[in-house]
């Protein structure tokens, strides 16, 4: 029995004593502090919210105040989160490593007159910003250390509010609970300030029923159960870590652990050893190129048993995570790998108990997510935003694709817009913006969908692809959708392409600038007897042309496998000759491409991949490291690649494809 | 109380009845207290010279005396045999500062201390392994007839040891004072980093100071082999200079000699006068209650400098 | 260093040095020394090389004993002591040529620090239980809490003698605090460090002063960090008294100036 | 490789301070425990248990005797032999004038004698340190041997100066004397193995080891936290004294059944230092270590020619023991002054961190 299910469990306060009915000696929270891994049961747990409440009211917090959470993942903020909520008032976790302006903008629009923040450092921030806009006007602290001299009005320790609350309790033992009893499903439950790309960061409100709902559906997907463990390492003002952290714990009764410091996450996840587990594809992304380069200093012996087995496990490992046939002496060699390589892999990693693995944010290198799942581990995508309490789509076990986000998560309703927009209705769809309902209304429909701003379509499966922002998806002139960040970022998964940039918005056909990844294709070049002296040369070289051409050729099988992007394969490139710079203007200090910026720097080579000829002059000034400027001129060949049918071929791929390390 | 008056007085009066029997007793205590000092001459040569405490000293007499009686036995005359023992001697220093000095330079004292202990344990079982371990004699041609001094009996042996052993120390005095070398030696006792700066290399000084502490165990080696023949207890000669180098300093060449003398004489008139009353073969023990109870009070022996502990 | 607004109660006397004169055979390391350190304050005692500084805190805490001279701690005048009298007596100190146990990690370096503290006897020793287990866990909250105040979680399980130079000084230091002492002797707590390692140095001494009211002196080289952070300061020049006061009129001193020129420290 | 820590996390001070923290760690000390208590006695020959396990056990238990005055005090001490000889003489003392006493209390009461002339004998640390200590503890070795040769009231008078065990029984089941079985007395021994072991790792991982521990690392530095240098010290010669006493009283009544005072001469105080120097220092696993060792090398020496039909004789075998032992000991001290136990210990990590280099 659920605990959700039961419809009057509609808010926190009332899961938790739910919780601490059903499983009030179950740990609930855990964090790394003096060396070992304090605990507290649900029971206890609750007792310290409690405290926290009756705290909180003996400050004046009402409800419908907003109470701003600044600090690392502590304990002690998520039971403010709760405590708050208890007393009706809405909490409003924060960025801690926001610019001062932002957190001011944030704390004064949602006119949160109570902080409660992690330490003295957060506190001088705060100060700071209520020296100036006049709110917070009072902080509460967690950590004590440091904070003897402060005199400063409003300031108290969360201890001493605790306290306070006991002195409320045993004043008026009832009040809390008819406190509890007056909130309901449809109430505001918490606030996430999403900073947009452009204009100030929104708030978005989202009510019980919103955050509970779907993470019910969520646990039920995943059957998650009070057993699982989490590690909460990823910033509480993040939708994603109050869902799983906080939602998915109050309603599956699983525990949540909180790391010692940002320091120690690696080793503090070794040692939880989390069941379930959520990490942007950066992270998983650092953790092999850790993996990787950790192996480099291992004996040779060591280094060929580690490629041996990785190898094995590209292909039987991936064929038993999808419950493919895979023949007896495959299994056995994969069982002697998960004794030799995979399972010390994991426990060093610290996956070993780890059951699902998601992944979100942003696209996934196929290698990157083709590793851990080689190693048997049950990594996922999934697609989500603030707005709609993140569950928008999750891939369901056994059906794992690299590149597509899963099918729509339940309850969860998708359409896709004329122009490939990606529509979604579900019990989780946000209330509103607080204060700013111009945005709220542009951003839902009147029959209930918000628009998600992203450009995708569902494959043959059922599994929805994303595949750019809405605005930046373009047509060729035959009204054939072309997604240039999708192409993009596919050709950018090949170690052997540093950059890429696609055109075909109105035109044609698609076609693309490249850019070799001097080190990759520079040590491809050395181990065929390539000689070159400069990255002008390599570029220019047939056999990295043809290298280039494999790599685009693959991108077009991938692309002809979707009827809808079929007609977008590229036709023609080139390989630029000099790397894109930010000194140069061609990228964002963030080395984001600036497309249209790059599209008239190189106007003729644009010119020339439409025109039809062989060969293209660029003359162009670059700057280099020391300021100075030259101008760098070159005669660049511009390629053909076949285009294949859109059908889904066998794929083979070239032996040249297959990423070196 | 018979046993206490039988321990204590009987042997006062018997001193106090026979004292030329008395002086002859310690007349021989000191000729084997300047034996013992030989041995010991060689421990606080190298001790000064780099700190470390070796106890591979008495094996070095050892293979010295079983290196010199085996070339003899081989037919090698005494003279070309002595010669190619005190090569084998310096080549033994240099293997050690190589092989395990160097290795170990700036670990604490006892690790080298304990390290000595391995070398002797080598030393021991390579040696007896090469030459065998049955008794040889070893006879260089110095009398052994009982010599009357003023009504005192002693041995004639005994007395060209201790001329030996008391040329040997002043030889050493000269080479420690009068020489650069010497001088040298004597800096690093002070100061590893001083000297550095005497233009001498650390490893050079080593395998010297190492060659001139087997030079020493090859004289001591020959005097008592000669005197008690050439077997393994010879190595145990070393166990008797240890508590003459407690009483007399590691660091002191005069305590050395001194504390040799002391506990010579004392462990021969206990060993007459009063060991046959407990049982006898107290040699193995006095000399070291002796010299614990010197180092009770004075901790860095008799002539030892005083250590001044910094923190 | 912000320490204007923190309410800090300075009390009586806790420790009087008087006419303290120590030899060692015909040197002499300090010659009629008197100066007092009072409770809850920060004490510096500054110096060039060789004034006689480190034999001051020898003296302090019973590693030398002053050849002339009296020290009275708490009130009382003390005959001659053992270190560990002293230590027993609630001074505790750190080295200028760091001191830790090297075979041990950071955790059971502190740990000798409370061990004065722990009385269980042998026979529970010996089954690591009971009473001594529970000994072992109360000494081990108090000595995570100085883990904590120090930030030196991540090195916890490390044997010190992996640590770098900074790190082992604070090592040494917490060793210090987890004896709870009353009086603090700090013998060049910054010496060898960088300017980063200074900072955190500062801050950790005068939080220990401020949060648990601890007395401290301390030796340092470094003039502008002791003069930031010492109530009064006291300085030694071969082994004399030269000045006594607040770090501006002992910064005023002629003779403090002159000592410093002369010898080529600033 | 083997190990699967992620998810071993403590949630408690008892917990993380555990002698074996990892769960890998508790199976495999299990499993070794389980060996020795029912596979060995069910398997061995009795010619194994009594010429390989039980001289091991009983060394073992000297070598963690001395690995605590040594490895964890810091004391050098060469007089190993003596007190093991003191516990021999004490145990026969004790069970020829109380024939009622059990031999479990025997044992215990002469290790406590033992303790008793250690902590005299240690009263020179007071004043004297490193190798002077190490030479002033050969004075024990001397004078022990000398007094257990020379008086005739500690072998009751025997002519032959030999002393035997008498016949003694631990819940009906003989374990010294002639009726005792092989399989007895290696069960014997080996509880009494693990039972010292356990208790020596509980002192050296508590208050007290870590005082010892701190005087070992720096004297002084330990004494100016408080520590008192004499007592701690007595306490750790009389805690090594009362394991070498023990191990003295097993080695008479168990191991030989009849011994004289010259099986506990110096050469075997050096045979337990170089068990500790090669098992490794400060730990109680290289105690065990160590005396395997120095137990199988010559059985290992002799069988090895044997079986490559090489003709050795016994006094060369005796002679290249020698120098492999100091060779040995030369090498540890040089590459791995921690001893096999380090080694271990490196090779534990190795796994650990599998498939990483570090």
């Amino acid at each position: 029995m659920t605990p959700a299910r039961d419809p009057r469990l509609d808010t926190f306060p009332k899961l938790l004593a739910h919780n601490v009915r059903s499983r009030g000696g179950r740990p609930a929270m855990r964090e790394k502090d003096f060396g070992i891994w304090q605990s507290w049961s649900w029971a206890e747990m609750a007792t310290e919210i409690r405290r926290l409440a009756a705290g909180f009211a003996s400050l004046g917090v009402a409800r419908g105040d907003k109470l701003v959470l600044v600090g690392d993942n502590r304990p002690q903020l998520y039971w403010s989160i709760c405590a708050a909520q208890m007393l009706g008032a809405i909490p409003v976790p924060v960025y801690q490593d926001a610019v001062a302006d932002e957190m001011a903008y944030v704390i004064g629009h949602a006119e949160a007159w109570l902080a409660v923040v992690e330490d003295q450092e957060q506190v001088d921030k705060l100060l700071a910003i209520r020296a100036k806009t006049g709110l917070p006007r009072t902080i509460a602290y967690n950590d004590p250390r440091g904070m003897r001299g402060y005199g400063d009005e409003g300031l108290v320790a969360l201890a001493d509010v605790s306290k306070q609350g006991d002195a409320r309790i045993a004043a008026d033992p009832g009040f809390l609970d008819a406190e509890i009893a007056k909130g309901q499903g449809s109430d505001h439950s918490v606030m996430l300030y999403t900073s947009g790309t452009t204009g100030q960061p929104k708030g978005v409100l989202l009510s019980y029923d919103n955050v509970i709902k779907t993470a019910q559906s969520a646990v039920d997907f995943d059957r998650l159960t009070e057993t699982d463990d989490i590690l909460a390492y990823l910033p509480m003002a993040w939708v994603g870590d109050h869902v799983f952290s906080y939602a998915q714990a109050y309603v599956a009764g699983f525990c949540v652990s909180c790391p010692e410091s940002g320091a120690t996450v690696m080793t503090d996840l070794r040692e939880i050893g989390p069941s379930f587990f959520f990490a942007p594809p950066r992270i998983f992304e650092n953790i092999l190129t850790q993996v990787s380069i950790r192996m480099e200093d291992a004996s040779a012996p060591k280094r060929a048993m580690y490629r041996y087995f990785m190898r094995l496990a590209k292909t039987t490992g991936i064929a038993l995570m999808d419950k493919k046939p895979v023949g007896l002496a495959d299994r056995l060699l994969y069982a002697l790998g998960e004794l030799l390589v995979y399972g010390p892999l994991k426990n060093t990693l610290g996956f070993t108990k780890m059951r699902v693995g998601y992944t979100a944010g942003e696209a996934i290198g196929p290698d990157i997510f083709d590793f851990y799942r080689s190693l048997g581990l049950n990594l996922k995508q999934l697609y989500g935003m603030t707005e709609a309490s993140v569950f928008v789509c999750m891939q369901p076990d056994g059906q794992i694709k690299a590149d597509t986000v899963g099918v729509p998560a339940p309850g969860v309703e998708i359409k896709i817009a004329e122009n490939g927009e990606v529509l979604v209705k579900s019990p989780g769809i946000f209330q509103s913006y607080f204060k700013n309902d111009t945005a709220t209304l542009s951003a839902k429909t009147p029959d209930g969908y918000y628009l998600t701003g992203d450009a995708g379509f569902f494959d043959k499966d059922g599994h929805l692809k994303i595949i750019d922002r809405a605005k930046d998806v373009g047509r060729l002139s035959d009204g054939t959708l072309f997604a240039p960040k999708y192409i993009e970022n596919k050709l950018k998964f090949f170690s052997y392409v540093k950059e890429a940039v696609a055109f075909g918005h109105g035109r044609d056909f698609a076609s693309c600038i490249l850019c070799i990844d001097l080190d990759a294709v520079g040590n491809w070049a050395e181990r065929k007897g390539i000689a070159y002296a400069s990255y002008q040369e390599l570029a220019a070289k047939a056999e990295v042309q043809a290298l280039a051409l494999e790599c685009v050729e693959q991108v077009n099988r991938d692309l002809a496998e979707d009827a809808n992007l079929a007609g977008s394969q590229i036709r023609r490139f080139l390989l630029l000759h000099k790397e894109l710079d930010a000194d140069d203007g061609e990228l964002t200090r963030t080395r984001k491409v600036r497309r249209s910026f790059i599209a008239d720097r190189y106007a003729p080579l644009v010119d020339g991949l439409y025109s039809g000829a062989e060969r293209a002059f660029i003359s162009s000034v670059v700057t280099f490291e020391d300021g100075r400027t030259g101008k760098i001129e070159a005669d660049l060949a511009i390629r053909d690649v076949p285009r294949f049918a859109a059908h889904r071929p066998a794929i083979v791929p070239p032996p040249a494809l297959q990423k070196a390390g | 109380m018979d046993f206490a008056i039988d321990f204590l007085f009987e042997p006062l009066k018997e001193i106090w009845e026979f004292p030329i029997f008395f002086v002859e007793v310690v007349v021989g205590g000191i000729l084997t207290g300047v034996m013992y000092s030989l041995v010991a001459l060689g421990f606080v040569l190298i001790f000064k010279a780099s700190g470390v405490f070796n106890f591979a000293q008495g094996a070095m007499v050892l293979c010295a005396a079983l290196t010199f009686v085996g070339f003899h036995e081989l037919g090698v005359p005494q003279w070309l045999s002595l010669i190619l023992t005190l090569g084998v001697m310096v080549a033994l220093a240099f293997a050690i500062e190589r092989i395990v000095l160097r290795p170990l330079v700036n670990q604490a004292p006892i690790i080298l201390f304990m390290a000595t202990i391995g070398i002797t344990f080598f030393i021991d079982g390579f040696f007896q392994m090469v030459w065998g371990e049955d008794v040889k004699r070893l006879d260089i041609g110095i009398p052994k007839e009982p010599l009357e001094i003023g009504g005192v009996l002693v041995n004639t042996f005994d007395i060209v040891a201790a001329l030996v052993a008391g040329t040997l120390v002043g030889v050493l005095a000269f080479f420690f004072q009068s020489t650069r070398i010497g001088r040298a030696l004597r800096a690093v006792a002070d100061d590893h980093q001083a000297a550095q700066s005497v233009g001498i290399p650390l490893q050079t000084i080593w395998v010297i100071v190492w060659s001139v502490a087997g030079i020493v165990a090859l004289v001591a080696g020959i005097m008592w082999g000669s005197k008690l023949g050439v077997q393994f207890s010879l190595a145990l000669i070393a166990l008797k200079a240890l508590p003459v180098l407690i009483l007399g300093g590691f660091t002191s060449i005069p305590g050395a000699i001194i504390g040799g003398l002391i506990i010579g004489v004392g462990e021969k008139v206990a060993e007459v006068f009063w060991a046959a009353k407990i049982g006898g073969g107290i040699e193995d023990w006095f000399a070291y209650i002796l010299a614990l109870f010197f180092l009770m009070f004075r901790p860095q022996g008799l002539f030892g400098e005083r250590i001044i502990e910094r923190v | 260093m912000g320490r204007a607004h923190i309410a800090r109660t300075i009390g009586d006397t806790l420790l009087k040095v008087e006419n303290v004169s120590l030899g060692f055979g015909g040197v002499k390391a300090l010659t009629d020394v008197s100066f007092d350190i009072a409770k809850g304050e920060i004490r510096a005692i500054i110096g060039p090389n060789g004034a006689g500084k480190s034999s001051m805190l020898n003296c302090i805490n019973g590693f030398y004993q002053p050849s002339q001279g009296s020290i009275s701690y708490k009130g009382v005048v003390r005959g001659a002591m053992r270190p560990y009298e002293a230590a027993r007596g609630g001074i505790a100190r750190t080295f200028q040529n760091i001191a830790l146990f090297k075979g041990m990690s950071t955790l059971d370096n502190i740990m000798t620090g409370r061990l004065l503290k722990m009385k269980r006897g042998f026979f529970w020793q010996c089954l690591h239980w009971g009473p001594a287990q529970a000994e072992e866990i109360e000494h081990r909250e108090t000595v995570e809490r100085v883990i904590d105040f120090l930030e030196i979680q991540a090195i916890r399980k490390t044997p010190v003698g992996r640590l770098p130079y900074g790190l082992q000084k604070r090592v040494e230091l917490g060793r210090a605090l987890a004896a709870e002492p009353e009086l603090l002797l700090l013998d060049e707590p910054m010496a060898g460090m960088n300017l980063e390692e200074k900072e955190d140095m500062c801050r950790f001494i005068l939080d220990v002063n401020e949060q648990f009211g601890t007395t401290i002196a301390l030796i340092e080289h470094d003039m502008g960090v002791v003069m930031d952070i010492s109530d009064r300061v006291v300085v030694l020049e071969y082994g004399r008294k030269i000045a006594d006061g607040t770090p501006d009129t002992v910064k005023a001193d002629p003779k403090v100036i002159a000592a410093y020129l002369g010898t080529g420290h600033g | 490789m083997l190990y699967r820590e992620a998810g071993q996390f403590k949630t408690s001070y008892s917990a993380d301070q555990g002698i074996f923290p990892i769960l890998q760690d508790r199976i495999g000390m299990a499993i070794i425990l389980a060996v020795a208590f029912v596979a060995v006695p069910m398997v061995a020959s009795d010619y194994f248990l009594s010429t390989i396990f039980i001289p091991f056990l009983v060394f073992s238990v000297a070598a963690i005797g001395l690995n605590i005055l040594t490895g964890y005090c810091g004391q050098l001490s060469l007089g190993t032999g003596g007190f093991m000889a003191c516990g021999a003489y004490a145990a026969y003392k004790f069970a020829t004038a109380f024939p009622e006493l059990n031999i479990v209390i025997v044992f215990l009461l002469s290790g406590g004698i033992s303790a008793a002339v250690g902590v005299v004998f240690g009263v020179p640390s007071l004043r004297i340190k490193g190798f002077y200590l190490a030479v002033a503890t050969l004075a024990s070795q001397f004078f022990l041997i000398w007094l257990f040769t020379k008086v005739p009231w500690f072998v009751n008078y025997s002519p032959s100066g030999v002393i035997s065990a008498p016949p003694r029984a631990v819940f009906g089941w003989y374990v010294t004397g002639i009726e005792a079985t092989a399989e007895a007395k290696y069960l014997f021994c080996l509880t009494f193995v693990a039972v010292l072991a356990l208790v020596a790792k509980n002192l050296v991982r508590g208050r007290i080891g870590r005082a010892w521990m701190a005087i070992r690392d720096m004297d002084i530095a330990a004494e100016i936290i408080g520590i008192r240098p004499l007592q701690t010290k007595l306490l750790a010669f009389a805690v090594s004294s009362f394991y070498c006493g023990v191990a003295g009283a097993l080695w008479a009544f168990i191991y030989t059944s009849s011994v004289e005072a010259l099986a506990f001469d110096i050469n075997r105080s050096f045979q337990i230092l170089f068990m500790i120097i090669i098992g490794g220092l400060g730990s109680i696993l290289g105690a065990f270590l160590g005396a395997a060792f120095i137990v199988l090398l010559p059985i290992f020496l002799s069988a090895v020619p044997q079986a490559m039909g090489v003709p050795v004789t016994t006094s060369t075998l005796a002679h290249l023991e020698f120098m492999i032992f100091g060779g040995l000991i030369v090498f540890f001290l040089i590459v791995e002054p921690h001893g096999l136990a380090r080694l271990w210990q490196l090779g534990k990590e190795k796994l650990r961190l599998w498939p990483f280099p570090h």
